[in-house]
């Protein structure tokens, strides 16, 4: 156990407590403070990657309080990727946020972002059913703010629906796990995992019940069918930096799935083995579909990014649901290139929206805007890559899943439902970039405004993931693979947690 | 007793799903912490009810009630009032940009109609300030 | 005059005093410190809530008070029982208005309680001027009575209680 | 590593690599763009040549280097008869065109774009042809897709070139994807992606239950990137793009594709009725229909659009038949298409290009003007008629003899040679056409220009495909034998069949069937236009660009009907959405299994107090709903249910939680109130009892769930962990009260994260609050004034006498917490609404001018005491938020304990007190900035 | 003696809340229901304060008299609770019995 | 003798909180009803000391003081709005 194991979760929170005490200095210090400490993050983010690059489970006591009575850190394999990804993710929002404006347009940007971020680590990292409940509400409070940041007519109303579905999904949080304390006696992700093996044949139906309900308030978070109606909404109407730091919200819906379901109720889980995937499987179908539906039907292309992220969301659930150790390292290919180049694609709508000035993001036909080679260049990659044509990461993704998908009873349906999909996608973007960028007249008194090339660096680089990720899509393959196979092996992860002793030996202090 | 709890609790889920089901932006924060209340309720009894054995150590004591579920439901307070703060707050921002209280700020409602029209014919009233 | 900054309200912190050592029911020398502590603390941290400084002329007279206010209650509280039990059409309810002559407006505020506390009669309101009590009383036979008995048991004794600086 | 090794891989590459060059170098030169794309097709030639000699020796270069083993994605070329043909057919015509275009691009047109375009077109096209890897070869096939949507589109200006580029991606993709998703069936039943492997496969394929599945899934890739009836349509409206592409992706490269596929696969797949029927039917509608539709084509490109659909179904039906001359008749048809169709493609831009126009109604008589540009022409549409001497006649011969073998096996013998006949009497109309029309039949009528011959460099090209159908046409063993051979064998995976091909097979039906072609095809042609009257009444507007669109538009209508239903940024669905799926998964989970709905635990008996305080809850919360229309009512009724859940939790045994109920009660109810004033006091009736009932429903459902879900729980045993708490909590966590031990000890983590949310939500407020407006009623409800007296001075007098003392409990609760009921949070919520009963009673302004402290500082000096906490443990090398505590034995006071978790408790009362006042207080400081309405007046 | 001091004191305080929730329930109109809480308020929780101070002095080694601090917080509050009901009430208009006599200053 | 008069208490403060919620829910107006609610906390702190000596357990007097701390903030609040809309200003 190394105490360096803390920092992920703790450097954000002081970060956000720094914030608060630096307002009154001014933005300027926020904004150089939030760098460094977002670049720290990923800093230790990477170290976090490396220590969790073994078979050994890094995991801290808080409060030197053995399993399952205290709450414990875990950073493993998977977790130490999501921390990775976050922290890279919020580097490029951050900066791109700072060098728009984003950030003055309200108050507490910087605290908002921080505490996020404290609250997306926090989740990632616990191995406790109540504790991630609270650092739900951790993140989701933050994202309440970050969402409503600047304001509008059209954000606001997004805002109040997000925060109200959320509200009852958190409700649903908490019968989901008293009614999991009301039979297992314990709230250790780990020590669940032991006392689902021991539910009698009698508490079974109860057990499923709550899992499923579990699943229902990942669901929402991760926005599944029919859960997911509060993102179209609140990703097209907030802002782009927000936007894209949310690309990372959905993925936590996932990896709690995956981290709770996935131990839980994993292969020695007995009759309650997996109990959840069917749904996951069926519902991410059901998911895609309409979310390639919503990307045809969008009228305007902030809308379209977000049923797209919808889209990519609902490919990783099939993956999921698919259930082998092969699928879920394609979900993880999967998962990087969806969160990174969804936020791309966010920036890139925003940058667009900018430079069609009065015409904004609509599907009409507009002015030319600024510099239409680079920008409608990197757009028209970002859309290869996340309607998964090839030569980028969103095809290899999808293949991967396929191919892992081969021998499932419904591979008919997953074939169809994933490329059918991919293909009206396609088609969507080929119109809307054919529109924004072919479909131009110059207009009198209609100026252009220039590019922001400094964002638009942010904007560039998380593109560039897309081809980085094909070219080593070997090493993160093997990677994958091997994170794959460390959550497939969920005994390890709970003899990891249930084993580690407190710190000098026992509890009396 | 169980019984007699669990038809609270169901009572006022059944009650806070209704108002959050409503169309206007007070109703549905009723509505969740109606909700709120009623998880609350829940959570705690997943420890069981206990009469008269609260978890204060005491020698004299016989048996404790299960400590834990009242911890987790002190927390789920705390954070119900934060977002039910956080809420009501946003429901006012919604009532100030879109015009009504409608959650989705579509009809505007009648004393919103008024109100436009007697902000066209400009005769703001001051309230007299004691 | 550092006394006086210090005990901005020595009656309040002797008061607070005494409510911490029965808050935890002791008089253990632990407690009996740490409240000496706080009823010095509190009061001096809150001393600009308190815009008039109340000094009491004779603390004794003040637990005279309580007493007969004790004993008013439990008098009325029969009589009014009395009342609310048996046939509504005998109660003769009204407003009067009762002229003060308390100034300090914890004076008043201690009167118009001790009104209110004592069964039959509620203070709804005070003039503008201060000079004006307005009373509900759920029974009124003769007013003048009442007016007279408000004024003999609860205004005099505080008129000599409180002064105000 | 010598080039050899790794030459195949480097071929494809190098053209992507140019690219960038071919755009880059523009700026510099315009010309030096069509400079690097003709050197690198050179160069990239001189990459393969090395190689040929050992293809030519019948040998196969395989160079793979292994990539994503997991999934069997290698990155493999492949080099073979077949891929050399093909090779040779993309860098070759490539080449002519790229020097064609050079001349044929105006001075607006950018270089830069085309050559950089064409060159990653070229490369995707040679890297599906020399792919050994299958998936690798679907990159490639889409990206051809790709490319060439970005090279139809090139006049992006032009909106018939955007929405052709579009439908030959919406096409073909679609067509990539079925590959993608044959391609992955092939690979399941074979256990590898590679070639060499699925073509020595063949028995197990078409053996395997997914043979079918796999087949059409692969001629849908075939079908749609050949044109193949009826996926046909796109490749007529890909002519808005400019003529050297259609002359190259239109007639040599791209659509050619699908055929080569059915080349590659013909071992694995073919030989089957299903691969028959399939592969013939297409191609015998596509060469119909492409060679009726010809006819009728008033411009140039469609006529060769629809004559190179005609030929295309030409060669799909030579696969179909399945033997292994028709293979052979396919690929050598393959070649001669490419060139006379090549040639006769440039010719038509070169009208275009000199006249203006392509509307034959309009041109005539162009012979005169252009003779040299004619002659050309006439040779390649002579070819394309299948006339003697010619290379079309060649592949025509040995199309007609293997119709006339294929029909052997066919009920209706003779169907098949009826109708491949009736196809080239079009064919041969309309290739009359093409001569007649545009360089006879009279004098041009409107042109734009003054046609002349064009430069003598553009005609170079097509001077080179004419002579080469010429050669081929007469000796045609001698340039076409070798390589026909091998790609045949290479086809085949095995070796070719005797073939001779020769001018002369004397007298036979083949020779009789083009004979009649012939001449029924100038008769045909002579009675044009009675023919143009009668299928422009019939059958025009037949199209399947109508279709598409029909099905488009449907499609975008479906998504957005099915869209708008779900997302309708309507609140209230969505809530529904959730709740009831919530239901639904639950109920179909739980009865998935055995197990009964309640269990055995004895259950306590009810006093008829607790009965009584039930039935209060359980009217007041109906009570909130009923009268929700009267807001302030309804409140009041909200504060019922709050106050009794306090009263429950201490009946059953949670003061602690008792304490938090009844404060957090309060505060609520303040914040309510606040927020009300700048709301509508009642709720407008909902009128639409559908939702009222549906709504009704939801609710009931959920309370029976809800109470299913308890009894099913508390009527069960369980053991917990909370013995361990109990038993640790004082010798542990030095605290006798458990529940405040476990918050700030053994899960002070929640607490930590809890706090943040509350600090958040305060923040949160805070943010949302600066500069909002709102009106405010100058009048109450029922249009009465506000009483003008804000701060009654009975209320303010005794508020604050109480201040003091509720501070005071305020301590106490705080120190007692860590042993006895109480806590940081009850004692912070405590010190907030004492501190908020000032505002009450005195108003923000006098309040605040008292406590001047802001807020912000007060949350952040308690967040960073309890982070700070949790801290100092770790210097000390304990892991986060390790608690400790110890005995202090002073003099006079005596002993008592100190402990950490006080710190921790001291920070959480800060936060609460810092965030529950900013929350309250910024929004009471909200008036201020409102603006009043009255009511009264309106009414 | 000790029991039966504690079941006086718990009967009277019992009773005189019970008084003051009828008070409150059947007089006829908010003035006069107005008086009702007080009793509850005063002698009602007193005297059950009073039994329970008593209780508690027994059963443990110490005095217990924070009991009284109840007393004092409700005879702080109380009244100025019924002041602003009272004062709201009038603020409105709200109707009084036709008896209700107005006698003026 | 304890019990009975304890069973006899509760039952007559139990009605107490009946006649008082009956007062809510039927009003008619709306300082009737804060006056009821009011007059509920004034009843629960009744019932809770009650509870208290029946549960021979202390740990009930603080909800009892929070009680009567608390009913009476709800009740300023309420009758403040009722007065002014703006409780605080
Ligand atoms: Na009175
Ligand atoms: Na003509």
């Amino acid at each position: 156990m190394s105490p360096f194991t803390i920092l992920p979760v703790l450097l954000p929170l002081i970060g956000g407590i720094l914030m608060l005490m630096a307002r009154p200095i001014g933005i300027d210090t926020q904004r150089i403070l939030s760098l460094i400490l977002t670049t720290l993050l990923v800093g230790v983010s990477l170290v976090s990657f490396q220590l969790a690059n073994s078979e050994i489970y890094q995991v801290v006591l808080l409060g030197n309080w053995q399993a399952p009575f205290g709450i414990v850190i875990v950073l493993d394999r998977l977790s130490a990727l999501m921390l990775l990804l976050t922290s890279l993710l919020a580097l490029g929002a951050l900066w791109y946020a700072i060098r728009t404006d984003t950030d003055k347009q309200g108050q507490h940007f910087h605290v908002l972002f921080q505490l996020q971020l404290f609250g997306l680590n926090g989740a990632f990292m616990t191995g406790d059913v109540f504790n991630l409940f609270v650092f739900f509400e951790v993140l989701l409070i933050a994202s309440y703010g970050l969402l409503l940041h600047g304001g509008g007519r059209l954000r606001t109303r997004a805002g109040l629906h997000y925060v109200v579905i959320n509200l009852v999904g958190s409700t649903l949080f908490l019968f989901a796990v008293g009614t999991l304390y009301g039979i297992l006696g314990t709230l250790n992700i780990a020590d669940m995992a032991i006392a689902v093996r021991n539910v009698s044949e009698a508490d079974q139906g109860i057990v499923a019940t709550a899992a499923v309900l579990l699943l229902v308030v990942f669901g929402i978070k991760a926005a599944m069918f029919p859960l997911y109606l509060w993102l179209p909404g609140a990703y097209a109407y907030t802002s782009a930096p927000v936007a894209a730091l949310f690309a990372i919200m959905t993925k936590v819906g996932l990896y709690s799935i995956i981290r709770v379901h996935g131990t839980i109720f994993g292969e020695e889980a007995g009759d309650l083995a997996f109990v959840h995937i069917e749904w996951v499987l069926l519902l991410g179908l059901i998911t895609l579909a309409l979310a390639a539906l919503g990307v045809l039907a969008a009228r305007a292309l902030r809308r379209q990014v977000a049923y797209l992220i919808l889209a990519s969301v609902a490919t990783l659930m099939v993956a999921i649901g698919i259930n082998n150790e092969a699928a879920l390292a394609a979900a993880l290919y999967y998962l990087i290139h969806s969160t990174m180049l969804g936020a791309a694609m966010f920036l890139i709508a925003d940058v667009i929206m900018k430079g069609r000035g009065i015409y904004s993001d609509s599907f009409t036909k507009a002015i030319p805007i600024d510099r239409p080679i680079i920008v409608g260049s990197v757009f028209m990659l970002l859309g290869i890559a996340l309607t998964g044509m090839p030569p980028l990461s969103g095809f290899f993704g999808k293949v991967m899943i396929l191919h892992s998908a081969l021998n499932h009873p419904w591979f008919a349906a997953i074939l169809s439902v994933i490329l059918t999909a991919g293909l009206v996608m396609i088609i969507a973007v080929v119109r809307s970039g054919s529109l924004l960028f072919y479909s131009v007249q110059k207009e009198e008194g209609q100026k252009t405004s220039p590019l922001n090339k400094s964002a638009f660096v942010a904007v560039f680089l998380l593109m560039l993931v897309s081809p980085l990720m094909v070219m080593f899509a070997k090493p993160l393959t093997d990677m994958n693979t091997q994170i794959a196979g460390q959550l497939f092996n969920g005994q390890a992860y709970i003899d990891a947690v249930l084993s580690t002793v407190p710190y000098g030996g026992n509890n009396s202090k | 007793m169980e019984w007699l709890i669990a038809s609270v609790i169901s009572v006022m889920t059944g009650c806070g799903v209704y108002l959050t089901l409503r169309a206007r932006t007070f109703p549905v924060v009723l509505g969740l912490t109606l909700l709120a209340y009623a998880v609350n309720v829940f959570l705690f009894s997943m420890g069981r009810l206990q009469i008269g054995i609260p978890a204060v150590i005491d020698p004299a004591a016989a048996a404790y009630t299960d400590p834990l579920p009242q911890a987790l439901v002190l927390t789920a307070i705390v954070i119900a009032f934060g977002m039910t703060a956080f809420l009501i707050v946003l429901a006012l921002k919604a009532r100030s940009e879109l015009g009504n209280d409608h959650v989705d700020g579509l009809h505007r409602s009648d004393d919103e109609l008024k109100a436009t029209k007697h902000n066209s014919t400009k005769t703001e009233t001051e309230r007299s300030q004691s | 005059m550092i006394l006086q900054r210090l005990f901005p309200h020595p009656f309040l912190t002797l008061i607070l005093w005494g409510i911490w050592l029965l808050l935890n029911n002791t008089i253990s020398p632990g407690h009996i410190v740490l409240g000496a502590v706080l009823a010095i603390l509190i009061p001096w941290l809150t001393s600009s809530y308190w815009p008039e400084k109340i000094s009491i002329r004779h603390p004794w007279m003040l637990l005279l008070y309580v007493l007969r206010v004790l004993y008013e209650i439990l008098v009325a509280n029969a009589v009014v029982a009395k009342l609310i039990l048996g046939p509504q059409k005998n109660l003769k309810p009204g407003f009067l208005h009762y002229e003060l002559k308390l100034t300090s407006s914890v004076g008043i505020g201690l009167l118009a309680n001790t009104i209110s506390l004592t069964p039959g009669t509620v203070s709804c309101d005070l003039s503008k001027d201060r000079r004006y009590l307005l009373i509900h009383a759920l029974h009124i036979d003769d007013v003048e009575a009442i007016k007279a008995d408000i004024h003999r048991k609860f205004e005099k004794p505080l008129l000599e209680i409180f002064v105000t600086c | 590593m010598s080039l050899l090794s790794f030459n195949l891989p480097l071929a494809a590459l190098l053209p992507f690599a140019a690219a960038p060059l071919a755009a880059w170098s523009t700026r510099y030169n315009r010309l030096a763009s069509a400079w690097v794309a003709g050197l690198t097709t050179l160069l990239t030639l001189a990459i393969l040549f090395p190689s040929m000699q050992a293809v030519f020796a019948g040998e196969t270069l395989i160079q793979q280097w292994s990539w994503l083993p997991a999934i069997g994605f290698n990155i493999a070329f492949r080099l073979d008869g077949l891929a050399l043909l093909f090779a040779l057919l993309i860098l070759l015509i490539g080449l002519l065109v790229i020097f064609y275009a050079r001349y044929y691009l105006s001075a607006k047109d950018s270089m830069g774009r085309f050559y950089a375009y064409m060159l990653m077109f070229m490369g995707s096209m040679l890297g599906i042809v020399l792919s050994e890897n299958l998936l690798q070869l679907v990159v490639f096939w889409e990206l051809t897709s790709i490319t060439s949507f970005l090279l139809i589109s090139y006049w992006q200006h032009r909106q018939d070139a955007r929405q052709g580029a579009r439908m030959a991606l919406a096409i073909t993709g679609a067509g990539g994807l079925a590959l993608l998703g044959g391609v992955l069936l092939l690979g399941h039943i074979v256990g590898s992606y590679e070639l060499t492997q699925v073509l020595a496969s063949g028995d197990l394929i078409r053996g395997h239950d997914l043979y079918l599945p796999t087949l059409l899934l692969i001629l849908l890739g075939v079908f749609t990137k050949s044109a193949q009836f009826p996926f046909h349509f796109w490749l007529p409206h890909a002519m808005a793009a400019p003529t050297p592409v259609s002359a190259y992706l239109h007639s040599a490269t791209m659509v050619k594709a699908g055929i080569f596929l059915l080349a590659r696969f013909f071992p694995a797949l073919s030989g089957t009725p299903e691969w028959s029927w399939l592969v013939g039917t297409a191609g015998m509608l596509t060469l119909l229909i492409g060679a009726y539709v010809a006819l009728f084509k008033h411009d140039l490109k469609g006529l060769l659009a629809y004559s190179t659909l005609s030929h295309l179904g030409l060669i799909t039906l030579l696969f179909g038949f399945g033997s292994q001359m028709a293979l052979v008749a396919a690929i050598f048809h393959i070649i001669n298409h490419a060139t006379f169709k090549g040639s006769l493609f440039m010719v038509a831009g070169i009208i275009d290009h000199e006249s203006g126009s392509r509307d034959m109604r309009k041109l005539n008589g162009l012979f005169k003007m252009m003779p040299h540009t004619a002659m050309l022409a006439m040779i390649a549409a002579a070819a394309m008629a299948g006339v003697p001497l010619l290379n079309g006649f060649l592949s025509k011969e040995m199309f007609f003899e293997q119709a006339i073998s294929a029909s052997d096996t066919t009920l209706a013998a003779w169907t098949i040679p009826a109708l491949v006949t009736l196809a080239a009497i079009f064919s041969v109309a309309y290739s009359l056409r093409f001569i007649h029309d545009v360089f006879f039949n009279g004098e041009p009528i409107d042109l734009p220009k003054t046609p002349h011959e064009p430069p003598r460099f553009m005609k170079i090209p097509v001077d080179i495909l004419v002579v080469l159908c010429l050669i081929v046409g007469v000796a045609p063993m001698l340039l076409i034998g070798p390589i026909l051979s091998v790609a045949v064998a290479a086809s085949l995976q095995a070796p070719a069949p005797e073939f001779s091909l020769a001018i002369w097979h004397g007298f036979n039906l083949p020779l009789m069937m083009s004979f009649i072609a012939l001449v029924l095809g100038v008769a045909v042609y002579t009675v044009r236009h009675r023919l143009f009257a009668w299928h422009d009444r019939c059958l025009h507007g037949i199209e399947g660009k109508a279709v598409f669109d029909w099905l488009q538009w449907k499609t975008i209508r479906f998504a957005k009907k099915v869209t708008d239903y779900f997302d309708q940024t309507t609140l209230q669905p969505s809530v529904s959405w959730v709740i009831g799926g919530a239901l639904v998964l639950s109920i179909l989970t739980f009865f998935q299994f055995n197990s009964p709905l309640f269990g055995d635990r004895a259950l306590m008996e009810a006093d008829v107090i607790t009965i009584l305080m039930a039935l209060t809850l359980i009217v007041a919360s109906l009570l909130t709903v009923v009268l929700h229309h009267q807001r302030l009512t309804s409140l009041i009724s909200i504060g019922v249910v709050g106050l009794v859940v306090a009263l429950g939790f201490v009946k059953f045994s949670a003061p602690d939680l008792a304490l938090t109920q009844l404060s957090v009660e309060v505060v609520t109810i303040v914040l309510l109130l606040l927020a009300l004033f700048f709301l509508p006091q009642h709720t407008p009736q909902e009128r639409s009892y559908i939702r009222l009932s549906r709504d009704g429903i939801i609710s009931i459902s959920a309370a029976v769930a809800v109470f299913l879900l308890t009894m099913a729980v508390l009527s069960r045993e369980y053991t917990s962990i909370a013995n361990f708490f109990i038993e640790n909590a004082k010798p542990g966590g030095g605290g006798t009260n458990v529940v405040n031990v476990i918050l700030v000890d053994f899960r002070g983590f929640d607490t930590l994260g809890e706090i943040v949310v509350l600090a958040l939500a305060g923040l949160g407020v805070f943010a949302m609050l600066e500069g909002l407006k709102l009106a405010a009623p100058a009048k109450d409800v029922e249009g009465l004034e506000w009483s003008h007296d804000p701060h009654p001075p009975i209320m303010q007098t005794l508020t604050r006498l109480l201040f003091p003392l509720m501070l005071m409990v305020a301590v106490y609760i705080f120190l007692r917490g860590h042993n006895l009921p109480g806590g940081g949070f009850i004692a912070g919520l405590i010190a907030s609404v004492a501190l908020i009963s000032q505002y009450l009673a005195n108003g923000i302004d006098w309040t605040n001018e008292r406590l001047r402290t802001d807020m912000h500082r007060v949350m952040w000096l308690g967040l960073l005491i309890a982070t700070g906490t949790g801290v100092v443990s770790m210097l000390l090398s304990y892991p986060f938020l390790t608690s400790a505590f110890t005995y202090l034995n002073w003099p006079v006071v005596g002993k008592f304990e100190v402990a950490s978790a006080i710190a921790f408790d001291l920070g959480v009362f800060l936060v609460v007190v810092g965030a529950t006042v900013m929350i309250l207080v910024e929004l009471g400081k909200l008036s201020h900035a409102a603006h009043f309405i009255n009511v009264e007046d309106i009414k | 003696m000790l029991e039966w001091v504690l079941a006086i004191l718990i009967l009277i305080g019992a009773f005189f809340t019970l008084v003051g929730s009828i008070g409150l329930y059947k007089l006829s109109d908010f003035y006069m229901r107005l008086h009702g809480p007080t009793k509850a308020s005063t002698l009602g929780v007193g005297a059950i304060l009073i039994a329970s101070a008593i209780h508690f002095s027994f059963k443990t080694d110490g005095v217990s008299l924070h009991e009284i601090l109840v007393t004092l917080f409700l005879f702080i509050t109380a009244p100025v609770s019924a002041h602003l009901m009272a004062k709201a009430a009038i603020h409105i208009k709200v109707k009084q019995v036709e008896r209700t006599r107005q006698l003026e200053k | 003798m304890l019990n009975l008069a304890l069973s006899l208490a509760f039952i007559m403060v139990g009605l107490a909180i009946l006649l008082s919620f009956i007062r809510l829910i039927i009003g008619p107006n709306t300082p009737d009803r804060i006056l009821a609610l009011d007059t509920l906390y004034i009843n629960s702190i009744a019932l809770l000391i009650l509870l208290g000596i029946n549960l021979q357990s202390a740990l009930y007097f603080e909800a009892a003081l929070l009680i009567a701390v608390m009913g009476f903030m709800g009740t300023l609040a309420l009758s403040k709005y009722l007065l002014r809309g703006d409780i605080m200003e």
